[in-house]
């Protein structure tokens, strides 16, 4: 029950982009086009819920037992960075010019602050590995769901006369600050 | 490329080429910690500190780097900057560090300095990515500043802890939270390019 | 040698003197850091259990800790119980003392919580919330008193005051405090608490 | 012949005479009775609420549009006033009169032109200026007084779903009954408490046509069968559907606020979609919830699926796809 | 042993993470020389695609390789086609500076309305009803070319013609396809003769719908017969650079002036001051 | 009997009484007619006669150039004053043939009829038809010779006959239903002939009672079929008539050959049956001549060509205060800023009548009414803000090609928004990005 | 999606043409990032109907919502994959009782070995053509290829 509880808080109360504001680069970027938006938001729960294995793995087996706590940053960065060239190279090797379209999205994904950023909180509030696996996926069907409704709010605002100034990231701001508000609707729900 | 002037180097990291407001870079701990502008300017210097090792190093080993590498090692030494800026603020300043949370060790992942490297600093020499690094990083402690005190004064009434505005005035909690931060930053990134927009049409 | 393995040299040098800097830093800092850790958890058992010179941890878990608080010469005073769960927005972590039979509950302290500030964040003021939590009895389970009471001495020993509109978050901090006495009675009956480690695996 | 100077337009010369000016001024009208209601319980503040939020909502559309350089003539249509009426009738009535006007402000320039004037804003102008007040200032957009008709001292009195929430108002009997709620002398925000008010003007805009039934048929349907299931499993710790509807925002939420036409969906598939999201919302977060009062939330949560459902619910165009 | 545990860990990822990226490298190799970014950056970015290629970074590329002139940019002028050219090594072409010009004088006096017009108020909509001039030729003055300007190098007249500022005009060509009546034409900017009319009416109706359209009377083209044809209803200069001065004052004789020097006023004013040198 | 409709759809308040009563009444020919070459649907004709020739009634003066053309022929006896360019009701000025009266209306002897018409075989009526000039009067101006050749591929086993006038204020077709009953049932037998179809439906509006009662008790023996239809606009619409009568949808983008029908309008069965019976070609057509600007309306039966300034002179001349005057009727006519424009063979109706310029025109606040009325069932006011903000593939994806234009949207916003100028704006622009890729 | 770009080399169905980088941030300064794709210009190999001759700048048609729909199916596979992978491992453990976190690793990675080989069938054989983008016009044909 208690997974359950921490799937529901990662997607809707505590979401990514909107509470720990995670992931806020490729939200203002990539949620021009709905399309590109909802294969951004599924890469990224992707490598999020690897990333959450693994960087467990790395944290349980190796760093903590030899309190080497300190190398966290390095150590999740190389891997986050090695976990993408792979996928690249995967991906380059099946069908080379879905790598031609890709060749943008995998790079924008490494320099993420979501990725690096679910590796660091699942270490730092020591969760256990199905915990931390919860805790990524939920994170990534957040980050999906906010980028995807944002997509389709500013292809929307796209027929509207925005005023000059706040056109582009300005408006997407604002917006997202409302979805926030909109968000807090749902805090206090789970109920240990 | 026209060789810019050490000082307009210095300059257009300020405004022209602001990390924040006109490149929108580093945007996760920009509006993470702003809530308070002691954070606010603990995260600022802990990236220049940062930003300039890291320059400092990467100007330095540019040419012995082959190119395919380049980018995986500026990574490394970033990251190796940053754990070191995260231990010194948990050796020596543990409350801040305690309210920055997560953010610190995520400069790593911030465009701000894995950019200013790629760009700049493997291009040029020692002494001017050093001021240019200088620059940009000026530039991102002003407006994490601004966001900041933006923040705190409506937020909470003080600025540094100091009572400013006086009882009368009811604190509006939403600047505590990531809402508030959110609106906050949209509405000043448009004052932003509406005096951006009126510079323009005044000097063109 | 070929540009492949100039690529490799060159990166896997740059990591080994970034991590032998890494390392140096590492252990000059390291026990600093230790330092202020333990100092934060040594403060919070001192304000929690009065009259505690030196601690010592007994029993703990992932979300759950109990300490010794003893004077100089050594006799045990009362437990500080660290424990943490979730509240109205985040977790919420705090510490609170009991006496040695553990019958009343002397005081409590929140260590952290990320509650709405101005409202939920009220639990770490000390006139709001804090102050009710003085000395409770709790043999029995400790009951939320409805509308927020002023002053103590309107309260019954077993009674905790609310935070008028944060009630959600006052009731979390009740839940955590009723389930960790009921922890903490379970492992003295079992004699757990011998300063046994029990690693709890995953 | 008339030399006189004829008319040049594209092909339909005849127009229908409603307008949207018409329009508004229905919805204000339909708003009158609850108006009226909201006076009588609460004398002298409800008009004073309702006076700022009016004025400081005309005077920031003047400033926006002045400042756009746009016509003047949307500021007589009555979206304006319509906004700031709906957003007093949300507020608690012993609000300060200065974090009303604040809330206005944020409805009209925030909810609004910020987003490009009336007709391109994506959430309901006067739920994000609750919601804005909600998290700006939340002790005091949660302490709500008796009616003046009750003639209850208390300084402060838990509205029917506080109690319900947190005080187990459930276990103890203390629910307020039905009837009250229909009549409205009970605790909540101004334009919230009586049903029978609001459901007049209701029935007055159905008449009129000026909102599309689907929405509240289906917030009503989705929140009556949701909160149906939980009260027949365990009757004794939930509150009857009837008793859901009649609590709190939910008429004026259902009626008025989710039925707003800028911010509801186009095509018939996704305005049903919409209206039953919005119920299911309303009872989780009542059931499940750490606030009492969800309508507002529940309906910006919607508010931010309009887009999608526009774009992916088109309906199918006459001799397209398979039909022979 | 607390030392070399964390250098052991590090070099063992970094170790992975290097042979990583040789394949990677193996796979990508693709050149790219600095001298095209130089160009590119010495570009003014409109994407205007007024040298014929889709971009300016397409264009620096050509220059670089040499598929296309320095001078080829024809929105940078001179100065961006020295700089390109002091950047190869090349000498610097002059640029045929070229302005846009509108082939209509129907100002609102001029040119009688259909009436009151209702429908959407841009050119190309009311275009499609028949426009809000009697003269189903002229220029509806709702000003889709000023919209289509990047270079703001238009602005709409009181008379209701929209009037170009040649200091601005880069001939980038947007207001030629905005305009739904193609009124406008590049020309070079020392061409001082044109026909400001398109209207194909006949001679009775156009005089009728606008007094300063050209009423087909024919009066230029006899005045030069080489370089000036009638076309259906219309005067056509065919090529402007051999009309020989002398016949301008007889081309200037046409009764609604439809076909004349540009600027009359400044025509007068040099006259004069001519007149004054040659006297004085 | 169960009154037949389409779903959604709008009832413009329908003013039918000013001319109902009236007969149809020939109007006397002008002095001068101007009768453009243009075509209303496909390329424009060639003149065959030349300045000065002396033209007989019903001489052909122009040759159809293509498949999509159709001949045109004097519609009265006299000389050929000129060739050139004349206003045109669609606003632009096209080549047209004007030719004075020379008051004898000698017929061109050349015109030749036939016995029994019925006995034709359908190549032979489709000549005649072809030679006629006939061209669909309903307002689109189709040539009927190309609608009564249906592909081999397609076969045909319906004719509809659109007798329901649903534009507000027109009553020409009426008058024809009522008293030229038999010419439109032969005309009607002819086309199902000629289209090889085996039954004929004629849709009736029931706001045109006596009409219906009329054809059900002419066609008791006959096996033709006549469907009440309910009053509502554009129940006369291709599209929606179909699917009403025989709920067949019309593929997007398809005719109705696509699923075997071909629709005829009733002044168009009328002159073929007259163009086959007498051989007399299109040079007149029935109109109605109304509105409040109008001193006393009337239904007319007018040459092609006459000036619409004759035409309203022949009814009493305008009102001073009328300031809009419309070729068509009021929901899909075309605005004319001169009443100096020649009659057309599209021109079902003359109007003109006093209205004030409209007010304010709102941003669009998705109200939704326009999408609850469009017959089409399409969503306009996107089709509109994505015309608006040039976003071309959208537009094509939400339909924009599929609009008939018939103007309910824009009828109903209550924003005053002119949603069909927007649409048809996008349809020009979508075209046009269609060429440019194509060439 | 329009673009556009210059042809290199024109094989038989294919063609190489060189595009500009066309990566959604550009703001962002680190686009160039792309780690074993560092130049700013991408090369891409587009199929040619109209036979474009090296040297002509041609106009590409990117299909882009092809693009997405495959990335969607990629990813969404390869998320499903591991997930199932992981639930496999951890019935398995408790099945078997073996240690739970190994396990469900060894079943997340056993997932996504077989999705991935799945994947790499199905579009290598899905002779992926629809993803090619195509050249649709010629805007100029510029001079010999230089």
């Amino acid at each position: 029950m208690e997974l359950l509880a921490l799937f529901i808080s990662a997607i809707l109360i505590n979401n990514f982009v909107l509470y720990y504001f995670l992931g806020i680069c490729p939200f203002l970027g990539v949620s021009k086009k709905l399309d590109s938006a909802i294969s951004m938001g599924l890469a990224v729960t992707f490598v999020m819920t690897i990333t959450a294995v693994i960087s467990w793995m790395i944290n349980n087996w190796i760093l903590i037992p030899y309190n080497i706590g300190y190398l966290q940053t390095v150590a999740f960065i190389l891997v986050i960075a090695s976990l993408v060239q792979l996928v690249e190279m995967f991906i380059r090797k099946m069908s080379p010019p879905l790598y031609q379209a890709l060749g943008i999205y995998l790079p924008l994904i490494t320099t993420n602050c979501a990725i690096m950023g679910l590796a660091l909180l699942a270490a730092r509030k020591y969760y256990t590995f199905f915990e931390a696996v919860v805790f990524g996926t939920g994170s990534g069907i957040g980050f999906t769901l906010a980028i995807v409704l944002m997509a389709g709010i500013r292809e929307q605002l796209d027929l509207a006369d925005v005023p000059e100034p706040l056109k582009g990231a300005g408006i997407a701001l604002i917006v997202a600050g409302i979805m926030a508000l909109a968000f807090t609707g749902f805090s206090g729900m789970i109920k240990l | 490329m026209a060789t810019k002037t050490l000082s307009a180097e210095y300059v257009k990291g300020l405004w022209d080429e602001n990390p924040v407001f006109r490149q929108l870079l580093g945007l996760c701990p920009t509006l993470a910690v702003t809530n308070a502008v002691i954070n606010g300017i603990a995260m600022g210097l802990a990236t220049t500190f940062v930003l300039l090792l890291s320059s400092l190093v990467v100007s330095l080993i540019k040419k012995v780097i082959p190119n395919q590498v380049r980018i995986a090692s500026y990574i490394v030494i970033i990251a190796c900057f940053v754990t070191v800026a995260d231990l010194f603020l948990q050796a020596f300043f543990y409350p801040i560090s305690k309210a920055l949370g997560p953010y610190v060790p995520l400069i790593v992942v911030n465009c701000v300095i894995l950019g200013r490297q790629e760009a700049f600093s493997s291009k040029n020499s020692v002494g001017r990515s050093m001021i240019d690094a200088l620059g940009m990083s000026t530039g991102f402690v002003l407006a994490l500043l601004l966001l900041s005190s933006v923040r705190e004064i409506l937020g909470a009434g003080t600025f540094l802890g100091i009572q400013v505005l006086g009882s009368w005035f009811k604190p509006w909690i939403i600047m505590l939270l990531p809402a508030g931060a959110f609106i906050a930053f949209g509405l000043l990134l448009g004052l932003a390019l509406l005096i951006e927009s009126k510079t323009q049409k005044r000097r063109a | 040698m070929s540009l492949s393995s100039k690529m490799i040299l060159s990166l896997t040098c740059v990591g080994l003197i970034s991590s032998g800097f890494l390392a140096g830093v590492g252990i000059w800092t390291k026990d600093k850091i230790a330092f202020n850790v333990q100092q934060e958890i040594e403060q919070a058992i001192k304000t929690v259990v009065p009259g505690t010179a030196v601690s010592e941890k007994l029993y703990e878990e992932r979300a759950f800790a109990v300490y010794a608080g003893k004077t100089e010469d050594g006799s045990l005073v009362g437990y500080a119980v660290y424990a943490s769960g979730s509240g109205f927005q985040d977790t919420i972590t705090m510490m609170f003392g009991t006496d040695i039979e553990v019958k009343k509950l002397t005081r409590l302290t929140i260590l952290k919580q990320t509650e709405t500030p101005g409202l939920g964040a009220n639990i770490e003021k000390e006139d709001l919330f804090l102050k009710f939590w003085e000395d409770r009895d709790i043999r029995t389970i400790l009951t939320l008193h409805k509308p927020a009471a002023s002053s103590p001495n309107e309260l019954t020993p077993t009674e905790i005051n609310t935070i008028t509109g944060a009630t959600i978050s006052s009731e979390s901090v009740l839940k955590i405090v009723n389930l960790s006495l009921e922890k903490l009675r379970e492992k003295i009956k079992h004699g757990g608490l011998l300063g046994g480690r029990e690693k709890d695996g995953n | 012949m008339t030399d006189k100077a004829l008319l040049l337009e594209s092909s339909p010369h005849f127009r229908d005479q409603d307008s949207v000016p018409k329009i508004m001024y229905a919805v204000i009208l339909s708003l009158f009775p609850a108006v009226l209601a909201s006076i009588y319980f609460f004398r002298w503040r409800a008009l004073l609420l309702y006076a700022c939020c009016i004025v400081g909502g005309l005077v920031t559309e003047a400033l926006f549009l002045w400042i756009r350089k746009k016509p003047m003539n949307s500021l007589w249509d009555g979206s304006v006033i319509i906004t700031g009426l709906l957003l007093a009738m949300t507020l608690p009535p012993e609000l300060s009169l200065d974090s009303a006007v604040i809330g206005a402000v944020v409805a009209v320039g925030l909810g609004k032109h910020v987003f490009g004037g009336l007709g391109h804003n994506i959430f309901n102008p006067a739920l994000v200026g609750r919601a804005f007040l909600q998290t700006a200032f939340p002790v005091a957009m949660t302490t709500w007084t008796a009616p003046a008709a009750l003639s209850v001292d208390a300084v402060t009195f838990a509205t029917p779903l506080g109690n319900l929430k947190f005080d187990a108002a459930l276990l103890e009997g203390t629910l307020t009954p039905v009837k009250d709620l229909f009549w409205g002398n009970v605790g909540g925000s101004l334009g919230e408490t009586s049903a029978i008010a609001l459901l007049i003007g209701a029935a007055f805009l159905f008449y009129k046509k000026a909102i599309d039934w689907k929405i509240p048929a289906g917030i009503i349907l989705s929140l009556t069968v949701f909160t149906g299931i939980f009260w027949l499993i365990r009757p004794d710790t939930y509150a009857t559907p009837l008793f859901h509807l009649m609590a709190g925002g939910m008429i004026l939420g259902a009626f008025f606020m989710a039925t707003d036409m800028v911010t509801s969906p186009i095509t018939p598939r996704g305005t049903w979609i919409y209206a039953l999201g919005i119920g299911l919302l309303v009872g989780l977060i009542r059931l499940f919830g750490g606030l009492a009062e969800g309508v507002m939330f529940s309906i910006l949560f919607m508010n931010m699926f309009v887009p999608l459902l526009n774009r992916f619910s088109r309906p199918r165009i006459l001799g397209e796809g398979r039909g022979k | 042993m607390s030392f070399l545990i964390p250098v052991l860990t590090m070099t063992v990822l970094s170790l992975l993470f290097s042979t990583g990226l040789v394949i990677a490298y193996k796979k990508l190799k693709v050149e790219e020389d600095p001298k095209i970014e130089a160009v590119n950056e010495a570009l003014p970015q409109a994407n205007c695609a007024a040298c014929g290629f889709s971009g300016c970074r397409a264009f620096a590329e050509a220059v670089v390789k040499g598929t296309a002139e320095s001078n080829g940019c024809p929105v940078g002028g001179n100065d961006v086609a020295a700089e390109v050219a002091e950047i190869l090594g090349v000498s610097a072409g002059t640029v045929l500076q070229r302005v846009a010009r509108l082939h209509c004088r129907g100002t609102k006096e001029a040119a009688a309305s259909r009436g009151l017009y209702l429908g959407v108020t841009t050119c190309a909509a009311s275009h499609i009803i028949g426009g809000n001039k009697q003269c189903s030729y002229g220029c509806m003055g709702y000003g889709d070319c000023v919209l289509s300007c990047q270079f703001d190098a238009m602005e709409m007249g009181e008379d209701g013609l929209p009037v170009v500022i040649e200091e601005n005009c880069t001939a980038c060509g947007k207001c030629v396809e905005a305009c739904p009546r193609g009124l406008y034409e590049l020309h070079p900017i020392e061409q001082n003769i044109f026909v400001y009319c398109r209207s194909l009416d006949g001679p009775k109706t156009s005089r009728k719908f606008c007094k300063n359209a050209c009423i087909a009377c024919g009066i230029c083209a006899r005045a030069c017969p080489e370089q000036i044809i009638m076309e259906n209803n219309l005067a056509v200069i065919r090529d402007y650079k051999n009309i020989d001065p002398e016949k301008i004052p007889a081309i200037e004789k046409c009764p609604t002036n439809a076909i004349g020097r540009f600027k009359i006023e400044e025509i007068e004013m040099d006259e004069r001051n001519e007149a004054e040198t040659n006297a004085g | 009997m169960k009154i037949k409709t389409f779903p959604r759809g709008t009832h413009p308040p329908e003013q039918k009484s000013l001319t109902a009563g009236s007969p149809l009444e020939s109007m006397p020919p002008p002095e001068k007619v101007f009768i453009p070459l243009h075509q209303h649907f496909g390329s424009p004709a060639k003149a065959i006669v030349q300045k000065g020739d002396e033209v007989l009634l019903g001489q052909k003066i122009g040759e159809a150039t293509a498949l999509f053309s159709a001949d045109v022929h004097a519609s009265v006896s006299g000389k050929v004053l000129a060739v050139d360019g004349y206003n045109h009701p669609l606003g632009k000025p096209v080549l047209a043939v004007s030719i004075a009266n020379n008051g004898e209306d000698r017929p061109d002897p050349g015109i030749s009829g036939t016995e029994n018409p019925l006995s034709l075989e359908p190549e032979a009526i489709r000549t005649k038809v072809k030679e006629a000039g006939i061209v669909g009067l309903g307002g689109a101006g189709f040539p009927t010779a190309v609608k009564l050749s249906p592909p081999k591929d397609k076969p045909i086993d319906t004719v509809i006959i659109n007798g329901c006038e649903c534009e507000p204020l027109l009553n020409a077709d009426y008058r024809l239903l009522i008293e030229f009953a038999d010419h439109v049932l032969q005309g009607a037998e002819l086309v199902r002939i000629a289209t090889g179809a085996d039954r004929i439906i004629i849709g009736i509006e029931d706001n045109k009672k006596d009409a219906f009662a009329l054809f059900k008790d002419k066609t008791l023996d006959s096996q033709i079929e006549i469907v009440l239809l309910k009053t509502k606009y554009p129940q006369g619409a291709e599209k929606n008539l179909i699917s009403a009568l025989l709920d067949r949808k019309v593929p997007k983008g398809g005719l109705p050959f696509d699923v075997g029908v071909v629709v005829q309008n009733v002044g168009t069965a009328k002159a073929i049956w007259d163009a086959v019976k007498t051989g007399r070609p299109l040079y007149e057509r029935a109109l109605t001549v109304s509105g409040s600007g109008v001193n006393n309306p009337k239904n007319l039966i007018v040459r092609i060509g006459t000036l619409f300034k004759d035409v309203l002179e022949f009814c009493g001349g305008q009102e001073n205060d009328a300031n809009i005057l419309v070729m068509g009727g009021p929901m899909m006519g075309l605005s004319q800023w001169t009443s100096d424009v020649p009659v057309i063979k599209g021109t079902s109706g003359i109007l003109s009548w006093q209205t004030d310029p409209p007010f304010f025109v709102h941003t669009c606040i998705q109200c939704a009414r326009c999408v609850g009325h469009c017959p089409m069932n399409l969503v306009p006011t996107r089709l509109m803000k994505y015309a608006k903000n040039d976003h071309i593939k959208e537009a094509e994806d939400w339909g924009i090609l599929d609009c008939v234009e018939c103007g309910c949207c824009q009828y109903i916003c209550p924003a005053g928004i002119p949603l069909v100028h927007w649409i048809r704006l996008g349809k020009n622009n979508v075209m046009i990005e269609k060429r440019k890729k194509s060439a | 999606m329009q673009d556009s770009g210059l042809v290199i080399s024109a094989r038989n169905k294919l063609a190489e043409v060189e595009v500009q980088c066309f990566t959604a941030c550009q703001k962002c300064s680190v686009k160039n990032l792309c780690i074993g794709q560092s130049q700013s210009k991408g090369l891409l190999s587009a199929k040619n109907p109209i036979h474009a001759q090296p040297g002509n700048t041609v106009s590409l048609e990117i299909p882009e919502t092809q693009y997405n729909k495959s990335l969607i199916l990629l990813f969404g596979t390869f998320l499903l994959a591991a997930l199932l992978g992981m639930a496999a491992g951890h019935f398995s453990a408790a099945l078997f009782s073996l240690p739970t976190p190994a396990t469900s690793i060894l079943g997340l990675f056993l997932g996504l070995f077989v999705s991935g080989f799945w994947l790499f069938r199905f579009f290598r054989n899905k002779n992926n053509d629809r993803l090619f983008p195509v050249i649709t016009s010629i805007i100029n044909e510029g001079g010999h290829h230089g």
